[in-house]
Parts: C-alpha cells; sequence; structure tokens
C-alpha cells in the first residue's frame, strides 16, 4: 500500500507555479479552515496525531496548545534550516510543493492567532529559497497572503529568512536568536519559546514537513490522516533514503513500514555488488543499526525501543566496503565542526573526540581511546545545553560500540 | 652488692675502653710521627680545609637557579618557593615577559642564605625545576649579614 | 514559602528561588562557573547539574526553580560523576599552568577540580593554541586560553554596563570571548571583568604579576573615592621586614552590598588606591623649636588643650579657625561640632574638599569626598577656604587633610600664632604648619560615613595605620577631656560606637531605630 | 741573704714548672688525649710561621685569645668581688705547691737544698686548708655574678666541695698514723723504707682503701666531669657563667692546676713522692743482693724525674677518668660522698688503728 498524499503532485511540471497548484485543487484547506473556529482547527489537529517531523516527534497540537493567549503578538517560525546530514526532504516539499507549505502556514497562523510567520531556511538552499519567495509573492498576488485574507479578516505576512549554514540553527531555540540577528546559540529552556520566543513573544516553531501535513488534515478530517498511518501517529512519513542503493531519493511511506522494506524494496536493493553493512535510520544524529537489525518497523516508538530514532527519517545506508572509522570520523568531523561552543561539555568534548578519532584514522591509536571516546561520548550525553550534544554523543556511542571490533581491528 | 660490684666493673670497663682507644690510636700516632707508614690511621677526623670530603649527590648545598636555553633563567616567578619556604627567604618581583607566548620573568629573585635552613622544599615546590642546590658549595660564611643576601646574578649558574 | 528536600535535609525557602539558592541558603555549595547573582542563568558550564528525583536527566541548579516537595540531591554518584565529567572537558582545553596564573587561590576551576576532579589526565591530544596576551581595555589582559567561556564578562558588558565592547567571536573550540573591531573596554567600570571571571582569563594589568593571591590578606571597607560610598575589599601584604618591603595594598575588590553598589565598583575606586601606599605621613612633626615640644601624642594633646583653654579663659574663642573636609567620619565631624562650635563657639570653620568632577550614572558621584552629607547632617555649613577671612583675627588655627591648596593658604597663615595640621600624607602643607600629625585614613581606623543618599554606613580598621597615626576620633575625645570644658560628656566615648549612641541621642538623624 | 735568694729561686722553678705543666698538662694534653681517645686529632691549628708541631702552640694561642678578650663585668654584678674572685681561687690552689716536695736535697757545694719550696711541719694540713679555701672563689664568683644560675653553681660547688673536704681529710688520717708526720718531706722519706724487704713502703700498698677515697674525693675537688656540678653546662652553665677573658681563664688555670696539685699530692702521700724503688743515696740497692752506685746529681735527677712522670701519670689518669665517665646526679654525688667515701675512710681509721695496735 504505497499512497503518496504529500508528495502526490510532485511529478507534475511547473506544479510550483500557483496556477497549476490552484489546478489541482490547492488552497481549498485554506478557504475551509478559514471559515472554521480555531479552536475546531486545533480540535482537529490535535486528534489527527499528527507528531512533527523535525526529529523529536512532539505532536504538533499539543505544542500549539501551549502558547498562551496573551496580549502580545505571537509569530510562527517554520524551521527550514535542514542541516542533518542524509536529510533533503524538506527541499523537495518546497521546491515541488511550496504552497501546500504555504496553505499550511496560514492555517496554522489562523489557528494559534498569529500575523506574521517566518520560514528560516537553510543558507544554502539558494534555488529552494527562491522559489519559496517567488511563490509567497504569487499567493500574495491572489489574496491568500498579506491584509485580509479570502475576505475573512486575517492578516498574515510571511517571511522567508535565509540561514547563515550554522547546523546549530535547526535546534528551534537557536534558530530564534539568529532569526533575532543575534549568534545563533541555543537558549536555556524553560522558558520554552511556546511561552518565550521570538522577541520575547510566544512562538510556535514547526517543521516544514509538520506544516505542509495541516492542510491534509483539514482538507480530508482526521481520521482519514490517521489512517494513513498508525493510530498514535497520524500520516505518512518522506524518508530520504541515501548511500550505497540502486535509487536513492525520497519515499512516502506510512509510518511503522518496515526498514527492510524501504531499503529493498523502494529503494531497489543494494547497489551492485555492495552487501549491506549499517544503517542509520533516521538522519546522522540517529544511533546507527547494524545489517543484522534492519527487520524493524519505522515509527517513533519501535525506533526508540531498538535504541535508536526515527529522527528526520533520513536513512543512509552503509555497505561492508565503507569502513566505520571512516564513518565515525565524518561524524565527529561535522559534530566537532558544529559546535556552537556555548556550553563545555559539547565545545570540548565533541573537538577532543574528533581529535582522538583523526589519529586512529591516521593509525596511531590504542585500545584505550576506544573506551575513552565512549567514556567521553556519554559524559556529553544528557548534559548539554541543547540536543546538538545529544545528537553528537548518541551515533559515537553506537558506532564505537556496535562496531568495536571493525574499530579496533584498523588500530 | 653484687650490683656494687657490677656497678665497679662497669667503671673498670669504661676505662678499659676509652684507655684501649687511647692505646692504640696513639700507637698509629706514633708509627705515623716516626715515619711508618701503615693503612690505618690513627684518626678518623678529615683535615677539612687541605681535604674535602667529597659531597654527595642528593646534598642540599647553595641554591641556584637554572638557565633555560636563552641563558635567562627558567624560573617563571610562580613564587610557590616563596610560599613554601618555611623560613620566608625567599623574595621574587615578578615581570611581565615582552615575549608574547611567556607569561612573566622574576625581576628580582633574591634568597636570605642567612636565613635559610637548607630544607629543599623550594626545589621540590619548583613545578620548572629551575632552582636546584646542587652546587657542592657549603662554604658560605661573610663578615657582613647583608653580604648573605644573594641576588638574582648570584644565584644564576 | 514551599518545603523542599536538598540531600534529604528539608529547606523552606520562598517560591520561585532557583535551587542553586536554595541550596547556597542551606549551607550547601553547589558549584558554578557561568552563573552569577547578578546576571540571569546561562546555563553554559554545566557545573551545577543536580539529580532531582523524578527527572530522567540531571538538571541544571541555577535555573531550575523550586517546587513544593522536590528532591534535590547535590552530591550523589551520578552528579560527582558528571561534575568530573564536565570538569575533565574544561580542563582537556584550559592550560594547567596554575603557578604562573594570577587566579591561582582564588580560582573557581582550580577550588572544583581540588574538590571533584583530582583525575588522571586522559587528554593526549594538542591543545588549541590561542593568544595569550590581547589587550582589550585600559587595564585588562585577555588570555583567550585560559578562558572557559562562561560569558560572565560579556553578560556584565551587555546587562549591566551596556556598553558591549565584548562578545564571543568563531564557534565550537575555536570560540574566543574578543572585543569588536579594535574597540576596547574603556568604561568606566572594566576592572569589574577581572573580578568576575572565575577563571585567570581576564587579569587587571595594575595587579597583573605583582604578587601571588594567598600572600594577601584582606578586610572590608568602604571606598572614598566618592560619595557612593560602596563597599569593598581591600587586599595587603602586611610587608616582607628582611627585603624592606613595606605593608602595601595591592588590589581593591567590589563587595557585595546590594543597597550601595550591588556587586561593581568603578574604576576610579577600584585602582584609586595608591594614597593608601605612597607619601604616608608616619611621625609627628614640630616646626617651632623654641616650644620645645617632643613629639608625643600626649604632649602635644596638653598643649593644644592648654592652647584651647587659655582661649576660652580669655574669651578670644572667636579667633579660632577650623578647616575641615568631607573625608572625616561621622564621629569625627560630630566630635569637631560640639568641642569648636558648640563649646567653644568657633565661627571660621571652612571646608577643604577635593574638587567637584563628573560623575557618571551608575555609581561614581561628582563630589569627590565620602562624608559631604555626613557633614552636612552634622550641621555644618559647607563653605570653601576663604583665606582672607582666615587670615584676619585669627589666633589658633587647626586644619585637617591634605586637600588644602598650598598657594592659598601661604600668605594667610603668616600672622597666625598657633598653627595646627592633621594630615595623612607628606606635603608641601607640612612645613607651612607648626605642628604637623600624622591620621590613619579610612582604612586604617573604625567609624561611620553618610553616603550621597544618606545612607549611615559603618566600618572597621583593615590597616594598621603607619608610623605614630592616631585616629581622629581618639585625639578629638582626648581633647575634650584636657580642654576640661565638659569634662563628662567626652569621657564616654573611648570607641566610634559609643561616640556613635553619643550622636544618635543628639541628632535624629543619625538615630539608629530599634 | 743568700736564703732568701734561694727561696725566691726555688719559688720561680716551683711557679714555671707549675705553669709550664697547667698549660701543657691541663691544655694541650687534656685536648690531644681527648682527641685520641675519640678517634680525632685534636687541636693541630696554631702554628707559628707555619710551623704547627702537634698543635704545641695551643695553649700559646689559648693565653693569648684570653687575654686580648674583653674583660666583661656585666652590669649589676658586684664589680669588685666579681674581679677579685677568680684571683682567689687562683692564689689558693697556687700556694699549695709551696708544701710538695719535688725531690730529697740537693748538695751544691757545701750547700744542702731541700728540693721544697718550704719544708712545713704541717706541710698536709697547710694543702688542706687551702684547697678548702678555694671554695670562697667559687661562692664569690657565682654571687657577686647576680645571676641565678651562677649562684646555683657556685652554692652546688660549695655543698660538693664541703661535702668531699671532708672524705679528704679522713681518708689521710690513717695515712698520718702509719707516717706519724704532718710534715711531708718527713712522709716521703718514711716511704722510703722496704716492707718484707723487697716491697716500698708506699701509701698504696699500707692505705689502699684510703687510696682510693683520697683519690675520689680529690677528682671531686678539682669539680672535674664526673664531679662536675658546679658547672653542669647542659644544666646549670656554672658559676662561671658571668666570666669571660682572662678572669674565665684563670678559673680555668685554677681548674688545670687543681689536677696537678692533686696528682702531686697522691704522687706524695701514696706513690712515694720522689722515691724511686730501692733507690737510696748513693744509688740502687737491689733487694736480691747487689747494688749500682750512682753519683749523687744522678740519684736527685732521677728522684725528680720520677716524680714528674708520677705526676704526669696521674694527670692522665684524671683526664682519661674525665673522658670516660657521664656526670653524676647531684643526689648521687652526694650519696656518694656521705654515704660511701665518708663512712669507707672512717672503716678505713677503725682498721688502720686496730691493725697496728696488733701489730
Amino acid at each position: 500500500m504505497r499512497e503518496k498524499i504529500l508528495t502526490r503532485y510532485f511529478g507534475l511540471e511547473n506544479f510550483f507555479k500557483i496556477d497549476e497548484y490552484l489546478k489541482q485543487g490547492g488552497y481549498q484547506a485554506v478557504q475551509k479552515a478559514l471559515q472554521m473556529k480555531p479552536d475546531e482547527i486545533l480540535e482537529e489537529v490535535k486528534k489527527a496525531n499528527l507528531r512533527g517531523r523535525g526529529g523529536a516527534g512532539f505532536p504538533a497540537g499539543v505544542k500549539w496548545g501551549f502558547v498562551p493567549k496573551v496580549d502580545k503578538p505571537k509569530y510562527l517560525c517554520v524551521n527550514a534550516d535542514e542541516g542533518e546530514p542524509g536529510t533533503f526532504k524538506d527541499r523537495y516539499i518546497i521546491s515541488h510543493n511550496p504552497h501546500l507549505l504555504l496553505e499550511g502556514i496560514i492555517i496554522t497562523s489562523y489557528c494559534v492567532g498569529i500575523h506574521s510567520a517566518y520560514i528560516y531556511i537553510r543558507g544554502e538552499y539558494e534555488a529552494v529559497a527562491l522559489r519559496l519567495e517567488g511563490a509567497i509573492a504569487e499567493a500574495h498576488e491572489k489574496g491568500f497572503l498579506g491584509k485580509n485574507i479570502l475576505k475573512s479578516g486575517f492578516d498574515l505576512d510571511v517571511v522567508v529568512h535565509r540561514g547563515a549554514g550554522a547546523y546549530i540553527c535547526g535546534e528551534e531555540t537557536a534558530l530564534l536568536e539568529s532569526l533575532e540577528g543575534k549568534r545563533g546559540n541555543p537558549r536555556l529552556k524553560p522558558p520554552f519559546p511556546a511561552s518565550v520566543g521570538l522577541f520575547n513573544c510566544p512562538t510556535v516553531i514547526n517543521n516544514v514537513e509538520t506544516v505542509s501535513n495541516i492542510p491534509l488534515v483539514i482538507l480530508n478530517g482526521a481520521d482519514w490522516f490517521v489512517g494513513k498511518g498508525l493510530p498514535k501517529d497520524g500520516g505518512t512519513r518522506i524518508f530520504g533514503v541515501s548511500g550505497m542503493v540502486e535509487k536513492p531519493g525520497i519515499y512516502e511511506l506510512p509510518l511503522g513500514t518496515s526498514l527492510k522494506d524501504i531499503i529493498f524494496k523502494h529503494a531497489g536493493g543494494m547497489k551492485k555488488g555492495k552487501k549491506l553493512k549499517a544503517v542509520i535510520p533516521g538522519g546522522m544524529s540517529a544511533p546507527v543499526l547494524k545489517a543484522d537489525e534492519v527487520d524493524i518497523k519505522m515509527d517513533f516508538d519501535t525506533l526508540v525501543e531498538a535504541g535508536s530514532m526515527l529522527g528526520s527519517a533520513a536513512v543512509i545506508v552503509i555497505d561492508t566496503g565503507t569502513s566505520m572509522l571512516d564513518v565515525l570520523k565524518t561524524v565527529t568531523k561535522f559534530y566537532a565542526h558544529e559546535s556552537c561552543g556555548q556550553c563545555t561539555p559539547c565545545r570540548i568534548g565533541t573537538s577532543w573526540i574528533n581529535k582522538i578519532v583523526k589519529r586512529m584514522a591516521e593509525g596511531k591509536g590504542s585500545k584505550k581511546d576506544i573506551d575513552n571516546i565512549l567514556r567521553l561520548a556519554s559524559n556529553i550525553l544528557g548534559k548539554t545545553l541543547c540536543p546538538l550534544g545529544d545528537a553528537a554523543a548518541m551515533p559515537i556511542l553506537s558506532i564505537a560500540k556496535k562496531f568495536r571490533k571493525e574499530l579496533e581491528a584498523r588500530l | 652488692m653484687i650490683k656494687a660490684i657490677e656497678y665497679f666493673l662497669e667503671i673498670i670497663r669504661g676505662v678499659v675502653i676509652t684507655g684501649r682507644h687511647f692505646f692504640v690510636n696513639m700507637f698509629f700516632h706514633t708509627l705515623k710521627v716516626l715515619g711508618i707508614k701503615t693503612k690505618r690511621k690513627g684518626a678518623v677526623t678529615i683535615q677539612y680545609p687541605e681535604e674535602k670530603k667529597k659531597i654527595a649527590a642528593r646534598h642540599r648545598s647553595l641554591h641556584r637557579l637554572v638557565p633555560g636555553e636563552n641563558g635567562k633563567p627558567r624560573c617563571v616567578a610562580c613564587m610557590l618557593c616563596a610560599t613554601v619556604c618555611p623560613s620566608e627567604c625567599i623574595y621574587i618581583e615578578a615581570a611581565e615577559d615582552p615575549d608574547l607566548e611567556m607569561q612573566k620573568y622574576p625581576a628580582k629573585f633574591i634568597i636570605d642564605i642567612g636565613r635559610c635552613c637548607f630544607c629543599g622544599f623550594c626545589v621540590e615546590a619548583c613545578p620548572e625545576d629551575a632552582i636546584r642546590m646542587d652546587t657542592a658549595e657549603v662554604e658560605l660564611a661573610e663578615y657582613n649579614r647583608d653580604d648573605l643576601v644573594y641576588d638574582l646574578d648570584r644565584l644564576l649558574r | 514559602m514551599v518545603k523542599i528536600f536538598i540531600n534529604e535535609m528539608p529547606v523552606e525557602i520562598e517560591e520561585g528561588t532557583t535551587v542553586l539558592k536554595a541550596a547556597e541558603k542551606a549551607g550547601i555549595s553547589i558549584p558554578h562557573l557561568c552563573y552569577h547573582d547578578a546576571f540571569p542563568p546561562e546555563g553554559s558550564c554545566r557545573m551545577c547539574l543536580v539529580e532531582i528525583e523524578g527527572l530522567p536527566k540531571l538538571e541544571l541548579a541555577c535555573s531550575t526553580r523550586v517546587r513544593e516537595g522536590m528532591k534535590v540531591f547535590t552530591k550523589s554518584e551520578k552528579v560527582v560523576e558528571a561534575r568530573k565529567g564536565v570538569l575533565e572537558f574544561l580542563l582537556a582545553e584550559h592550560p594547567l599552568d596554575c603557578p604562573i596564573c594570577d587566579k591561582a587561590g582564588d580560582c573557581k576551576l582550580q577550588d572544583y577540580y581540588d574538590e571533584y576532579g583530582l583525575f588522571e589526565s586522559q587528554f593526549s591530544e594538542h591543545k588549541e593554541k590561542r593568544a595569550k596576551k590581547v589587550k582589550i581595555g585600559k587595564n585588562l589582559i585577555h588570555d583567550q586560553e585560559r578562558c572557559i567561556l562562561c560569558r560572565r564578562c560579556v553578560r556584565f558588558l551587555r546587562e549591566v554596563i551596556k556598553t558591549q565592547e565584548l562578545g564571543v567571536f568563531e564557534r565550537g573550540i575555536h570560540s574566543s570571548v574578543n572585543i569588536y573591531d579594535l574597540t576596547p573596554v574603556n568604561n568606566n567600570y572594566s576592572g569589574n571583568l577581572a573580578q568576575i571571571c572565575p577563571v585567570g582569563a581576564i587579569t587587571d594589568l595594575d595587579f597583573r604579576f605583582k604578587t601571588r593571591a594567598w600572600f594577601l590578606e584582606k578586610g572590608e571597607s568602604i571606598c572614598p573615592l566618592c560619595s557612593r560610598g560602596c563597599s569593598i575589599i581591600i587586599e595587603y601584604h602586611p610587608g616582607h621586614y628582611r627585603f624592606g618591603v613595606p605593608r602595601k595594598v595591592y588590589r581593591i575588590h567590589a563587595s557585595k552590598n546590594q543597597e550601595v553598589n550591588g556587586f561593581w565598583i568603578c574604576d576610579l575606586g577600584r585602582y584609586g588606591y595608591s594614597y593608601l601606599n605612597e607619601n604616608r605621613l608616619d611621625r609627628i612633626i614640630v616646626n617651632r623649636e623654641e616650644w620645645r615640644l617632643e613629639p608625643v601624642w600626649d604632649i602635644i594633646l596638653k598643649f593644644l588643650a592648654q592652647k584651647l583653654k587659655r582661649l576660652e579663659y580669655r574669651g578670644k574663642t572667636s579667633r579660632i579657625a577650623l578647616i575641615l573636609n568631607s573625608w572625616l567620619s561621622n564621629e569625627e565631624l560630630f566630635l569637631l561640632h560640639k568641642i569648636f562650635k558648640t563649646d567653644l563657639n568657633a565661627e571660621k570653620v571652612f571646608f577643604a574638599d577635593p574638587p567637584q568632577e563628573e560623575g557618571d550614572n551608575f555609581l561614581l558621584t561628582p563630589e569627590r569626598s565620602p562624608n559631604n552629607r555626613g557633614a552636612r547632617e552634622m550641621g555644618f555649613d559647607i563653605k570653601p577656604v576663604h583665606s582672607k577671612a582666615l587670615a584676619e583675627e585669627t589666633d589658633l588655627i587647626v586644619a585637617f587633610g591634605s586637600f588644602l591648596a598650598e598657594a592659598d593658604l601661604k600668605g594667610a597663615l603668616g600672622k597666625i600664632e598657633t598653627k595646627v595640621l592633621f594630615t595623612s600624607h607628606v606635603s608641601g602643607l607640612n612645613s607651612l604648619f607648626d605642628i604637623v600629625l600624622p591620621t590613619p585614613l579610612i582604612a586604617e581606623k573604625g567609624g561611620s560615613l553618610t553616603n550621597v543618599d544618606g545612607r549611615v554606613q559603618k566600618f572597621s580598621a583593615v590597616l594598621d595605620p603607619p608610623g605614630d597615626s592616631l585616629p581622629e576620633w581618639r585625639m578629638l575625645a582626648e581633647l575634650g577631656r584636657e580642654a576640661g570644658i565638659n569634662v563628662s560628656f567626652y569621657r564616654e566615648f573611648t570607641s566610634p560606637e559609643e561616640i556613635f549612641e553619643g550622636i544618635g541621642k543628639e541628632i535624629s538623624f543619625f538615630r539608629v531605630e530599634k | 741573704m743568700i736564703e732568701v735568694l734561694i727561696v725566691f729561686i726555688k719559688i720561680i722553678c716551683a711557679l714555671v714548672w707549675f705553669l709550664a705543666l697547667t698549660l701543657y698538662l691541663a691544655d694541650w694534653v687534656e685536648r690531644k688525649q681527648s682527641a685520641v681517645i675519640h678517634d680525632r686529632i685534636g687541636a693541630n691549628r696554631a702554628s707559628i710561621f707555619g710551623i704547627r708541631i702537634l698543635g704545641l702552640f695551643q695553649p700559646i694561642a689559648d693565653a693569648i685569645k684570653m687575654i686580648f678578650k674583653e674583660d666583661f663585668v656585666p652590669p649589676f654584678s658586684h664589680k669588685f668581688i666579681h674581679t677579685i674572685a677568680p684571683f682567689i681561687s687562683y692564689f689558693f690552689v697556687a700556694v699549695t705547691i709551696a708544701a710538695v716536695p719535688f725531690g730529697d736535697s740537693i748538695k751544691i757545694g757545701e750547700r744542702t737544698i731541700t728540693l721544697q719550696v718550704l719544708d712545713f711541719n704541717v706541710g698536709l694540713l697547710f694543702i688542706l686548708a687551702m684547697l678548702s679555701l678555694g671554695i670562697y672563689g667559687i661562692i664569690l664568683s657565682g654571687w657577686a655574678s647576680n645571676n641565678r644560675y651562677s649562684l646555683l653553681g657556685g652554692l652546688r660547688g660549695a655543698a660538693q666541695l664541703i661535702s668531699y673536704e671532708v672524705a679528704l681529710g679522713l681518708s689521710l688520717v690513717g695515712l698520718i698514723m702509719i707516717y706519724p708526720s704532718l710534715q711531708l718531706s718527713s712522709i716521703v722519706h718514711s716511704q722510703g723504707e722496704l716492707l718484707f724487704g723487697f716491697l716500698p713502703k708506699w701509701g698504696i700498698f699500707l692505705q689502699p682503701i684510703g687510696f682510693l677515697v683520697f683519690y675520689f674525693a680529690a677528682i671531686a675537688e678539682t669539680k672535674r666531669v664526673p664531679f662536675d656540678l658546679p658547672e653542669g653546662e647542659s644544666e646549670i652553665i656554672g658559676f662561671w657563667t658571668e666570666y669571660g677573658g682572662l678572669k674565665w681563664g684563670l678559673f680555668m688555670m685554677t681548674d688545670g692546676m687543681e689536677i696537678i696539685v692533686i696528682s702531686a699530692l697522691v704522687t706524695t702521700l701514696f706513690f712515694g713522692g720522689w722515691q724511686v724503688p730501692w733507690l737510696v743515696a748513693d744509688g740502687f740497692h737491689w733487694p736480691w743482693g747487689g747494688e749500682w752506685l750512682l753519683p749523687h746529681w744522678v740519684v736527685v735527677l732521677l728522684q725528680v724525674a720520677a716524680f714528674n712522670l708520677k705526676v704526669i701519670f696521674f694527670c692522665w689518669l684524671q683526664v682519661l677518668i674525665r673522658w670516660t665517665y657521664p656526670r653524676f646526679r647531684y643526689d648521687q654525688l652526694m650519696d656518694f660522698g656521705w654515704k660511701l667515701l665518708i663512712p669507707l675512710s672512717l672503716v678505713n681509721i677503725v682498721g688502720t688503728g686496730i691493725v697496728m695496735s696488733i701489730i
């Protein structure tokens, strides 16, 4: 059962243009939503069990419900800072179907009572950003954005903000800091952004994919949406498969699809002559799975039980020809480079581990070094200000634990 | 009574022992005066200014400041020696080192040998191995107390 | 009030307090580097992690607020392990040159290592190389290698002074604190940066390498350099007799005083301590040889009392002139008022204070003397020295302090028969007066001062006064007794506290509510 | 006139002998002997133009040093007594030598000169009296210093000397009973006789207990280790604490002279004085028959040499004892004197009396 709901029209030419989109029945969800009361929309979203697609999997409806009813401007930030290595779903959504995102933004804003929304897009996505800006301009023209949307009396402005290329700005509070024009450092939580966020105002932060799912929920109803996925976990998921498979790319599949199926059925199996060695199931920050662990359902809870996580659902496939030490080296180098330097364990821990791994790759390592890496990574895990520390520690820990023999062989 | 006899016996023994020392030593002294060479000497004394005993490697003698590669003292003026010194005989004044890599150097380093008790704590405390007590200099008498206050130039060697 | 349990010890604490403060109140110290009472928590050092029952992760004590029934463990195995881990990270990139670091001795990192660390180093890589001597301000040197990026300095400039000269540059392991585009920290509060730095990263050029922290003795006093009356900590070395090194004040730190100066003092007060060290007068000088006075306090006091008595007997007390200043404490001003105004009815009372300068809107006030308000409340009319009025019909002049202009006095003093000066410093004035008596400074005696807001603050002696110096209050009480005009009144004044009680009985402003 | 001259010459000779012996026995020998006992070398640095000869110049150097040291009189002391005390000590020891016979008599031309400054008929009493008077020097020096430690030392000295004075006197009673004379020359002459035809009739053979008591008491009289309670360097520092320079030197010389006086007394009273066994005025008369005749001057020379050798031996013995034993405790000292020496000497007197009455 492979039904595309989000990526249904991705193949169509010029689908990103508003005319083509309207032809396929676009912006109907907005029209429907604007006739509903915000509370009804919130109920519907809550019922749909739409969980955040950014990585943490926090239910979107619950998040919106946290926004206090205060006399302060509220903001929506759409997190399009897709920095996780292996993840590229948001780029596809924005470049193929920007209006779906805009639709979602309008509905969300209407639901929470927001009049300005920001899309924080990754600096490297230049073409994507341009396309998004074009789409916004088109929407303005057609009256879906700006003052008095569809004569409902609801105002909304959407601004595209381009990041400067820091991984940390994908973290919600760092994203806010960056949006405010400051250095992209994460903030101390609590207070959570839902109460004190952008410019000290209540702020909703959602992933592109999450927001893009909203119109589908509104248009088709929560029950239909839940039916597309698991009871606790509504809707489909876009899996971005990369690595040594025949057909890398994005695959929209219901949650709970087996990882084995994703690799061997949908992505066309391993490349010729290559053998599966390991899979990173949810972006680089997810703990690695060994080849004998791939027969697993891909949903939030099952993966957590298996000691990994779904994250951004970016499946990275590693073959036997790739040395895990090189994988480790890439991982540590990435995190050491991207650590913002604010809190101690992440700033020094990642760079320290990177130094050790680099030395090991030069053949100057010892068995003690692997113990050291394990110890240091567990010292980072859970002790940092923002999840970047955990994101760095988890893959390192899993690689060092599961492939210890291989690492030792390379010493 | 027996105790009293023992007491007297001991008294006599004492005289016998000292007397034996006297006669034996006297015999060798006499041989020496007569010019007859023997291996054994009549005394264990060293005739100090002429003959000097070899100072052991671990002996704590006069301090010195070890020079570094550039000839300046290795000392970094951390004042740990002055801190640990039980007789408070070390006085250091630090100054900023013009070298950007270095922190400070001793502008003044004074040891008042007159106060020093040669405990060697300064040597143990030094993190840079910059002060040592291995000069084998033990003749430190002066006619004036102020001459016993040694400064950097005197200590650097 | 909520009840929480810290290490299973019940603590009653106000709602909204952080766990760190609650623990502090209960006498349990939780290590912290980036947290400072003056700023909101930042949570970047990760040293204050504590275990809270029911929470899966360790929480930050500096930002977590107390909840009813919360159970906090500050020394559990998990917590200690976490702290060890954080310390290990900090020390991995921190140069281990404590012996030459100026902060050694009052460095928090050193203390915490002593408490939690003491492990063997596993760090076999090279430490990052960074600039060791960055001059970030007129008095500040920043050692980027020692910096642990607690960002207290950045936050101080951002949140307290609001000049924002410092920022964090680069990211990750290469992060470093630095100044923006060659604009150094040159505000009047830059010295505080060196004080709040928990490690030896920001050091004070004024103190740098002069001595070691553990050689210094310290005591709390009040800054006399403006009328704000900030609480300060004076750190001094008692002197090295054998090497001819005298007692010397090495630095001044701000002391915490929420009502007056918070946690800060200005650079004027911080670096202007040389008056304590230099040019001190330490003996009594008698310039009139024909009087045959031995330079001993008792004899001089008897001589002065005799003079006063004689003038009173002849009814010539109006021929007494008095030059005071606002560096005198409330007690001394009170005694002076009593003796010369009430008892002797002297009319020529002048004030010689250091000239007013510009203040800033934070702590520094335009008046550069500590007790101007006190003098006014005491009933003195603050007039500057009028040399013409001074010179006419004056038999005895008693002057205090070294803020008198030498040139103005030269002509005026010629005709006066007896001239007495109380001063703490050697200056050109000393030859103009017949008797010069050494006095201690604020840091060297006890008493109280009234600051610009009318707040009366007591202080006690930190340093020993040099040589023959005798506190003015003691000398004045003695003089009051010796002069014999109102003996029983002066008899009970044997300490500043007793005098202060005496003031309270007479002037309502100084009355202490009981 | 010539008599006076002769006495004068005798005095000079005696004093020179005394001084030389004091310097070299009490100073050089003591230093050297203690060194040899200790496996050391002893003072050998004093030199004249680089010539050292076993440190024989050391006593001279010591003397020069003491002469040139500051003559310090402490304030608050009694200046006159403080100054006079060492002289009293010195004087009373020095005069004792007048009664000691150095030899028999020498015939020069017509004149017979006794080798003794003055041949007292109460010589023994004179010596004992003079030795007792020496206490004054000690007490006065201790008192005049106005120092508690000095006074303690002086009082201890007085107590000790008075205690041992008794034993000293009593131990000689037996001897006086045997040689019924107080004249030292007569006692020495008596010791020239033979006992059983071959044994010289020396005091040691007739009065062994008397000798022991006398010798111990005499050592105690010299205030030297192990009887140096008045000085007691480790506890009270002694009666001469406040003395320096030549005055202290006088005390030291008194000390040295006392050794010699005691040795001379022991020699004279118990070891035949100048007597050489079997040597009579014209030569040796061996007990197994036969004789070896010698000229008069050789005999005199032998006798004087014998006396000196005996004195030197006893000096040596005293120095050996001094460098062998530790000091007595004060109560032990008193016990030794009062509870051992005095009863022993009394027993000796009674025993001597009984034996004499039987024979």
